[in-house]
Parts: structure tokens; C-alpha cells; sequence
């Protein structure tokens, strides 16, 4: 087996409601992470109430997992301190390690 | 009085149609906490169906009968009430319910806006019981989705945006070009275009077909009505009060303005039961962006666990009763 | 011999069906590894609506047909047999297949409990071949699905829960209120309430596109049969043993109870595929809450993999040509 | 000229029938980016179902029509288009559009390869204007979906794979038991196999219901094809020349092949279409596994954004108009 | 870009079988979360075999995250502990930074 | 409450697209993983190109998520460095704690 060389970057996860991702999506590409993925959540609670995602009238969170350079992570959290201020959600950050660091 | 008797006696048959029936399942099991469960995708694509179907056979019907006056008159006092009664709704859920500012605008905007389900269930109760009326109907509904939204965005005017916010939603996109009036509307087009020639090829799609997917759509509206009303012990008596009688004062002003203008009983009946009914699909997704901070736990609880079954097992059948005791 | 033939072209019948047809080629997908797959909330609402189906169908022709004697006969056969055949099966599975306490008890459970698309692939087979039987059918399925679990918990006694764990699942929900359960005996009560008038806005779709919905459900069982099987190599050759006698003993004790009370030929055919069928849906779901220590790995291979095909192909007509011989 | 004018009608009637506007519709809203979304579970179940309804009635058809010379005829020249083309379009790829090697192979066989919604479509045409064409269409257009596949790779020969992976992905598996492969297939067995009495008991559900779910899908793909475009600004005026060019090519190859082999006007149409027609499902499929490096950018969006709305709206009736001043 | 505070917290991630999942809520709830998310899963294996959603006699593991105080997580870790003795699925846990920590 | 034994394991995050998941998952079962979880996601970005969940022609990346023995996780990474060679997606690791070690 051959040795592996890995790097530290920052692991953003992201509650969200779905009418934020697109915009929230620009921002990370803004912020310069070169990637992420979204999962829908099936149901969940928060200091808004809880939800169930039931195809009719709920709000629903979608998880966003971003993982960069930790001055992207900086830059993302600033931008989203300010959005939980409005918006419900709420993000995560921690240190992760990757392989390949040339593509973060 | 013979109008009255045959109003409790269509009320009874309504009581008893499948629709209302498996909704009534539903309910049931919602409160009795059992697994069963429509799949959210499978409810998301009968919702767009049921809309498609709508606005479809509301085309097809409005090209056969040309485009009336009636259109015009039902498309105006539809499009004035979603306008108005969000304010005067507004004014009562403040004195009445005691909810704060943005909360009230954003219930107000839940009731000047309409059901798209509410209204198939009336559309449905109207060819049971064999009274006419427009395919330019479906045009008003989709008229009405979106006016009360704006009132409520203008009552709270511009202290709902927070200036410390970077993120600028883009509200008319979700306002104008939810999936929801796009459908509604583009299959009304559609319908208008294709005429009888389009309607033969899909007669079934949107016909007999309805019936079962309205009975699996009410099944599921059932269940989560119920779980929503269970998750909701915050909910007062002056909500609840408000979710009752306010569909029936607005019933009562449409039925008015309609018979003010002529229009036939059954246009009449639908417009009441438009103006009665409150939106749990299109207001719930643009208040989220607009006024995040109004309570989701009062206008959801409000419009999906009282108001709409009200009006889907009461509301529909006394609407029309109304409808015939001052047209007939 | 004019019954064995008559029976040989019915079971060739039975093997050209389209739904038939369909299950081997998703089990023929599943076994060559195939992408094929019909995504799980689709599944999952095609079973439910199999269900609601069923019920209605069911409810409606019981109403037609009025109470009769022939339905709490078929009823008690379906409840005695539920609630006894578990422990006759737990005492062969011990013997026989040498399973541990546990899962022995959730195997008998689902050997006693029953199948929804079984019981449909049956009655679409009399359908096919003409033959008649009650509408009231559809209530001894909805009765026979609960008690077979109940046996399995009395079988494994107090033994089952641990006492370490402070997690107490409510049982009662999952097995008397399981959304299946809720929904087969909800239609069932919504057919008999409506009746004809009902059907008369339901007939297209639990009618027509029933048969529809069964060939997709059944492709994706197929997929899912032969891709559990693939899974199980632990599947010894005394397990596929049980999965195919005990279904034939059952449906064979079924017939006997049905003739010596007088059903119809239909009617115990039906019977007798409900007691040879095993559950893989109900069952599983209770045993994964009350007797978390039982081995799927063994009680769901035999179900999904070894069972429900053999009745479906094999068994079906089978069971039929026996009734025939038996009461013909 | 009476030809043209009845070509010009008919493509008028083309851009008319609903299946078309729900297309335009969805591009519409994808364009606007409303939400409007099918959830992709059912739009997965909707392809399912498109493959299983043109399998099945293409059995059943082909069976009542005997195993003609046709099919033979229409089956050979779709396999030799279908392996052949990509050559040609490699080279012109290369040439024109400047693409890289790997990019260039993987687009070639998407062109080389069929969408089956095209198909559909084309067929629908065909049976709104009254002209006849064989129930093996079916056959062929599952002949046709792999050897573009499979002619890309040898195209690209061993450098595809890298050896510096550990990863031999079962391509096999990926190509030829790819599930829309399988379902085609599979329905056109068994269709051929049950015959009418199979029809009888579909009848509803591969018929009158497929308009509808193919409205349903047409609009999906609407938004699917919008979204696709506007994600794609790297897609230069070459690209999107050949993918409009590049399949009135084909067809016109397709059709002289037909006309010399004496195929009917319905058949050489479909054969046209489907020699037009670019995959968008199974082709991207399997050059993901086959060629990770090609560029999906490239190939999805002409495939998808280009010259599948092209075929839809202008090539279908194109193709006819032109099988009818070839052999008219 | 403004300095944004952040907070330690400890993140549960629990794959559970769908039964279990009322339960299990409620818990962290009385054990302290403030907010949780329930994540579908679609394959999975592990002690107790592989399975595949497939919406026809399947378990299928859930994925609850919560995000909390450091009691509560130990709360949460305690029950969780006895429940595994009968029932699958596991529960890791590690540390994460949040913003707004009087949500937490 | 009564004292919860924990233990220091590594959790690998795995994005890929569906038609590796099968062979990873056997990756893992031979790298010494003894569970592992499977998620859909419903969009994303990465370095190639950006995908949406529709039903219709899409990749769609998947989260596979593995928890277990440090050297498992390395035998594993090798591997993916390799995969990822040729095939779209992205491996984070971290360090996580869990309960019942006899179980990873
Ligand atoms: N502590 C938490 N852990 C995990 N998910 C959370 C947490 N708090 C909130 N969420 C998720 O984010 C959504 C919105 O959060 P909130 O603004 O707190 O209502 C909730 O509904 C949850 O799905
Ligand atoms: N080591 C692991 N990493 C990630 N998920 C796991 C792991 N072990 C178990 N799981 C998930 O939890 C479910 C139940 O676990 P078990 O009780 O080990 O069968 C499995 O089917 C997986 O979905
Ligand atoms: N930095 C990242 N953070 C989270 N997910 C990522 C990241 N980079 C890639 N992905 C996911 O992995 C998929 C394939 O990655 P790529 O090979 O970079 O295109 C993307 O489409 C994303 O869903
Ligand atoms: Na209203
Ligand atoms: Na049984
Ligand atoms: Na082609």
C-alpha cells in the first residue's frame, strides 16, 4: 500500500431551508470553495418549531456540506452570521482531512 | 324549507363522498399517531397533477364557451378581495387573535390567498350534485393565488427586511413564478390552445383519474392537518374562532359582490369557496422568504388544521345553500 | 382427469398473466445484477394503493351483497388459522430448520400473517378464470394480518424485552395501527359506506388501472425477491424446505376448514392463499420493533424470496385445482 | 406544393398538441427558474413507465402482425445506423467542433444512440395524423440504444482506461443490462407473449394514460432541457450547429436506407426519428463509467438542450414530410 | 469581513432504524438539543446485514445530527448506550464550532 | 446517569457518483469496515461541473459514510486516491468517537 498524503481543510455543514440554497450555493463559489453537496432532510427541529417533510406546506432543512480552504470557511461564516439573523438554520464547522489538496 | 332540506341533505352527500371520506381516514390516523404516510414526492407530483388537471379541463371549457363577460366579472371581484380582505383580515387577527405585526400580515396573506384543493373539492361537489358553472373558473383561482401576498408585503411595508441581512431573496420569483400558478396557468393556456382536440387525447388523464388522485391527495392532507393541529397546542381559541368564522364572513361578501353582478349560482358558490378557503402550499413558501420571522406555528396550524377541513366537510355544501337561499 | 387438466391449462393460464410476466423479469433483472430499479416512495405508494384498492373494491361489493353468514365464516377460519398456525410453525421451524427461539417466533409470524399482493395476484387469477367470490374477502385479509403477531409475542412471552433498555417501543401502534392495516380496513369501511355510488366516481382507477399498478409493484418485487436471495447464502436448504411445504399444509388445513363450513369454491381458494401466503411488509416491520434480536436475515429470504414467488407462480392456481377436487 | 402545405399543417398540428405545449411549458418555467420541479423519483418512474407501455404495445402488436420481413428490414438498418453513425459523427466532432478525443467519442455516441421519449413522440405524431407503422418500431428502437455505445469505445480503444486504477467497472452491466434496456425489452416480450388477452387487461394503462404521463414527462423535460441550457455557456455556435444539423443528416440517411428497402411511410419516419434522436439517459449512463474524462458539459447539453427539443418541435414532422416526398 | 465569535459543541450523528426515530427525538429533546435534522439513508450494512431502501420490507438507517452542549451529548450517549444492547445502529460523536452559541 | 465507555475511531466521508457505490461498498467490507451508510444527495458543485437530482440524465453525487479502525480507513484511502484518478468525487476524514468499540 502505498502512502497517502493528505491535507487539513475546514468541513462547513449548513441547515438551511430549500429557498436559500441557490443563493447560499453562489456565495460558497464566492467565498472560493470549489465544491459542495446538498441533502434533503426528512424532518427535524429547531428553535423555529419542528417540520416533517410531507410534500404539503412544511418548510423542510436541507443540509449543505462544503468543504474548502479555511479563509473560504471564514468568509462563509461572516456572510451566514448574518443571514441566521433573519433566517432560520444554522451551520457547523470542522477540521477535516483530505487527499488531493490541489482541488480545494 | 325546501331550500334548507335539500341544502342538509346535499351537505349529507358531500359528508359522504370518497374524497371527503378518506380524508376523514386520514385525519384519523394522523391523530391516532399510525405510520401511514404518502411519500413527500408522491404528494409534491399529485399537488402539480391535480393543478394541471384544473387549469387543463378550465381551458378546454373556457375556449368552448368563448371568453364571457362572466370571466371578467369573477376575475375582478376575485382579484379584489385576494387584494382587500388581507387588511381587513389583518386588522382582526390584531384585535382579535392579539398577533403580533408580522405574523397577522403574514395569516392575512394565508387567507386572501386560496386552496387549490379546497377549490377542486367545491368544483367536484358542484358536478355531483349537477350544478353548472365556468371553466373560466379555474382562471380565477389562479388569479387569486398571489394578490393577498403582496397586501401583506405593503401592510408590513418596509420594516420586514432586516438592512443587516446580506441576502437579498428574489421575492417576486417566488411570488410570480411559483410552480404551483405556473402550472395552473400554463395548463389553462394549454387547455384554452388545445381545445377539444387536446381534451380528446387526455380525457382520461384528467378525468376519471382525478377522482382517485383528489382521494389520495385528501388521504394525505388528512394526515398532515391532523398532525399539524397535534403539534400545535398554541393554538387559541381566538385562532381557532378566527379559522372558522372568517371564511364564512368572506364566503358571505363574495356570494354578495357575485349576486350584485349576476353571476350564475354555481360561478357564485365556487368564488365563495375560493374567498373561504386559505392557502397552505403557495403563502407558507413566500411568507418563508419575506417574513421569516412570522410564527409559522400560528398561520400553518390556522390554515391546514382548521380552516381547511372546515370548509372541505362544512364551509362547501353551506356556501352553496347561501348561494341558493339568495340566488335561487 | 377433466379437473387436473382443467387445472394444468388454468396454471399455464396463471403463468402467462402479464403481472406474472413481470415479476420474472424483475426477478430476472434483480438475479442479473441489473440497474433496474422502481425508486422506494413510488413502491411504497403503489403498495398503498394496491391497498386502498383492494379495501374499496372489497367494501363495495360486501355492501352489494349485504352481511352475510359467509363473511364471519370466512372471518373465523382467517382469525383461527392467524392466531394458531404461528405456533404449529414456530415448533417446526425449532425442529426442523433448528432456528434459535426468536427467530423461529418472528418467522412463524410472518408464515401466520398474510400477503396484500398475494391475496391480489389471487383474486386477479378467479377474475380471470371467472370464478366468483366475496367482496368480504378483502376484510378477512385486513383480519388476518394482526394475529399471527400477537402469537409470535405470546410464543417468545416476556423473554422478548430486555430489561436493560430504557426504550419501551409502543407495540400496539406499530402492529393494531400500521398504516397497511389502517388503509385496508379504511377502504374497506369507505367501499361499504359509498357503495355503488361511490364506484361510480372511483371505478376507472381501482378498476383498470389496477391491473397496471400490480404489473409495476410486481416487476419491482420480482427485483427485490431475487436480489434478497442473492443476499442470503445462509439460506439453508431446511428453510427453503419450510418455505415451500408449509405453505401448501396451510393452504391445505384452510381448504378443509373452508369445505367442512360450506364457502364457495372462490371463496376457499382465497382463503387458502391467505393462509399459505407470507407477510413481508407488516410482518417484518412488527418484528424489527418487538423482537429486535431475531435474525432478518432469515425470516425475510424466505417471505420475499422463496414464498411469495412459489404462491405466486405455483401456488395460486394450485390451490385452486385442490379446492376444485375438494368441493368441485 | 400539396405536399409542403400538408406538411407545413401538420407540423402546425405538431407544435399544438398538448404533449408539445406541456414541453414549451416546462422550458418556460426552466428558462424563468420558477420552482416548478417534478420530484425525480417520479420523473425516474415516469421514464419506467413510458419504456414499459412501448414495450408492451410494440408486443403486442408485432405479435398480431407476425414476425415480418420488416422487422428484419427496419432492424438491420437501425443497427448498422446505430453502430456506423458514431464513426462518422467522431470524425465531424473532431473537424467542426474542435472537441478533445474523449469528448468527442462519448458525444458520437449519444448521437449515435436514441431517446426514446423522441420516439414516443414520434409515434404519437404518426397516430394523430392516421398513418400506420409497425409494432417491431419497438424492437428497433431497443436494437438501437447500445451499438453507438459500444462503437465509441472501440473509438477510443484501450486508452480509455486508466491504468493507474484499481477500478474495472462491470461495463457490461452498465450497457447491456442497463435498466431501460431490460424494461424495453422485457415489455416487448411479454407483450408479444400474452398477446390481445394480455391487451385486454392493460389496455387503459398502456393507452389513454400514456398520453397523460407523457405530458408529465415532456414537461419535466422541459425544465430539465432550460436548466441545462442556461447552466451551458460554454457550448460554442459549432456544437450547437452540429446538433441540429448532425440529426437531419441522419435522418436523411435513415429515410434513403428506408426507401430503398422498401419500408412503409410510418416506419421509415420512425426510423428517421430514431436515427435523429440523441440519448440523454442511457448513453451519459454509461459514459460516466466508460469515459469519467469526457466532458458531460459538452455532451448533455447538446444532447439535451439542443437537439432533443429540436427533433421534438421541428424534426419530427420534418422527417415525415420529407419519408412522404421520398416515397409518397 | 467582520470577526464572527464561534463556540465549541458536540455533534451526535445517529444511525438508527426509522421505529426508533419518535423516540429517539423526544430524547434529545429531555436530554437538552435544542435542534436537531433526520437524514434518509438509501444503502447500508452493518452487524445486523446490508440493506437497500426499496420500499418493500426494508429497515433503512436514519441519520439524526444533533448539535449540542457537552452534557447533553452525554445524556444523549447514556440512554443510547442501553438502547443499542437490543436494537441496531451506532452513534459517533465528535466536536464542531458553531456560530450563535445561545442556540445551542 | 452511569459512566459511557468511548473510543477513538476514524469516519471517512465519501462522495461519489451511483455507479461506484457498489464496488466501494465492497472496498470497504475488504478494508476491514464493518457498516457503512449510503445517502443521496439532491445537488451539488465540484471540479466537475455542477448537478441537480431530476430523474433525467443526471450524475448525482452519493455520500457514503464509514466509520472505523485507522488502518482500515488508510487501506481505504489508498484506494480512493487511486479511484479518484479517473472518477469525479472527494474523501474527507476525521477522528470521531464512539460507543461499544467491538463493534468497529
Ligand atoms: N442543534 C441542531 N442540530 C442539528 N440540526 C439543527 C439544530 N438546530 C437546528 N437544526 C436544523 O435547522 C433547522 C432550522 O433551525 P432553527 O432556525 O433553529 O429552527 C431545524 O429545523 C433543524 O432541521
Ligand atoms: N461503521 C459504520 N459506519 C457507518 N454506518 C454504520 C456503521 N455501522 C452501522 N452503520 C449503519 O447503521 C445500521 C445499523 O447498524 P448495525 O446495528 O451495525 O447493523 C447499518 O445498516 C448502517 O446503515
Ligand atoms: N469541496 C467539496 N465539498 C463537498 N462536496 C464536494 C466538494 N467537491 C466535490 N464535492 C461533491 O462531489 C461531486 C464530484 O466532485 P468533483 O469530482 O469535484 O466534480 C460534486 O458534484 C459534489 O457533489
Ligand atoms: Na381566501
Ligand atoms: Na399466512
Ligand atoms: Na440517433
Amino acid at each position: 500500500m502505498k502512502a497517502v498524503t493528505s491535507h487539513k481543510r475546514t468541513k462547513l455543514e449548513i441547515f438551511v431551508e430549500q429557498h436559500a440554497l441557490e443563493r447560499i450555493e453562489a456565495m460558497l463559489g464566492e467565498a472560493g470553495f470549489s465544491g459542495w453537496s446538498v441533502f434533503a432532510g426528512v424532518e427535524g427541529s429547531g428553535a423555529h418549531g419542528a417540520w416533517r417533510q410531507t410534500g404539503v406546506g412544511e418548510s423542510a432543512a436541507y443540509l449543505v456540506i462544503a468543504i474548502g480552504a479555511e479563509t473560504s470557511a471564514q468568509t462563509a461564516l461572516a456572510w451566514l452570521s448574518d443571514y441566521f439573523k433573519s433566517y432560520p438554520g444554522i451551520v457547523a464547522s470542522s477540521e477535516v482531512t483530505v487527499l488531493r489538496d490541489d482541488r480545494f | 324549507m325546501d331550500v334548507l332540506e335539500a341544502a342538509g341533505g346535499a351537505a349529507a352527500a358531500n359528508l359522504l363522498a370518497p374524497a371527503i371520506l378518506f380524508f376523514a381516514l386520514g385525519a384519523f390516523a394522523g391523530w391516532a399517531r399510525s405510520d401511514l404516510a404518502i411519500p413527500d414526492q408522491v404528494a409534491k407530483t399529485l399537488a402539480l397533477y391535480l393543478m394541471l388537471s384544473i387549469g387543463f379541463k378550465g381551458g378546454v371549457e373556457a375556449r368552448a364557451s368563448g371568453l364571457s363577460a362572466d370571466l371578467l366579472t369573477a376575475g375582478g371581484i376575485g382579484l379584489a378581495m385576494g387584494f382587500l380582505a388581507p387588511f381587513a383580515a389583518y386588522a382582526a387577527l390584531r384585535a382579535v387573535c392579539r398577533l403580533d405585526r408580522l405574523t397577522a400580515a403574514a395569516t392575512a396573506a394565508h387567507y386572501g390567498s386560496v386552496s387549490v384543493v379546497t377549490f377542486a373539492a367545491g368544483s367536484e361537489y358542484l358536478r355531483a350534485i349537477g350544478v353548472e358553472f365556468g371553466g373560466y373558473m379555474a382562471a380565477v383561482l389562479a388569479l387569486m393565488e398571489t394578490p393577498a401576498i403582496l397586501a401583506a408585503l405593503i401592510i408590513v411595508g418596509a420594516r420586514a427586511r432586516d438592512p443587516a441581512t446580506p441576502y437579498k431573496p428574489q421575492l417576486w420569483r417566488e411570488v410570480l413564478l411559483n410552480g404551483a400558478a405556473v402550472l395552473l396557468i400554463g395548463s389553462f393556456i394549454i387547455g384554452a390552445v388545445t381545445g377539444e382536440r387536446g381534451m380528446d387525447r387526455l380525457e382520461l388523464f384528467v378525468g376519471p383519474l382525478f377522482q382517485g388522485a383528489l382521494c389520495l391527495f385528501l388521504l394525505d392532507m388528512g394526515l398532515v392537518a391532523a398532525r399539524r393541529l397535534a403539534d400545535a397546542p398554541q393554538l387559541r381559541a381566538s385562532m381557532i374562532l378566527f379559522a372558522i368564522v372568517w371564511p364564512m364572513l368572506s364566503a358571505g361578501a363574495a356570494l354578495l359582490a357575485a349576486q350584485a353582478s349576476g353571476l350564475s349560482i354555481g360561478d357564485a358558490t365556487l368564488i365563495a369557496v375560493l374567498a373561504a378557503s386559505a392557502s397552505y402550499i403557495a403563502a407558507p413558501a413566500a411568507m418563508r422568504v419575506a417574513l421569516p420571522r412570522a410564527d409559522a406555528g400560528v398561520y400553518l396550524p390556522m390554515s391546514l388544521g382548521v380552516t381547511f377541513p372546515f370548509n372541505l366537510i362544512v364551509g362547501i355544501p353551506l356556501y352553496h345553500a347561501a348561494a341558493r337561499l339568495l340566488m335561487g
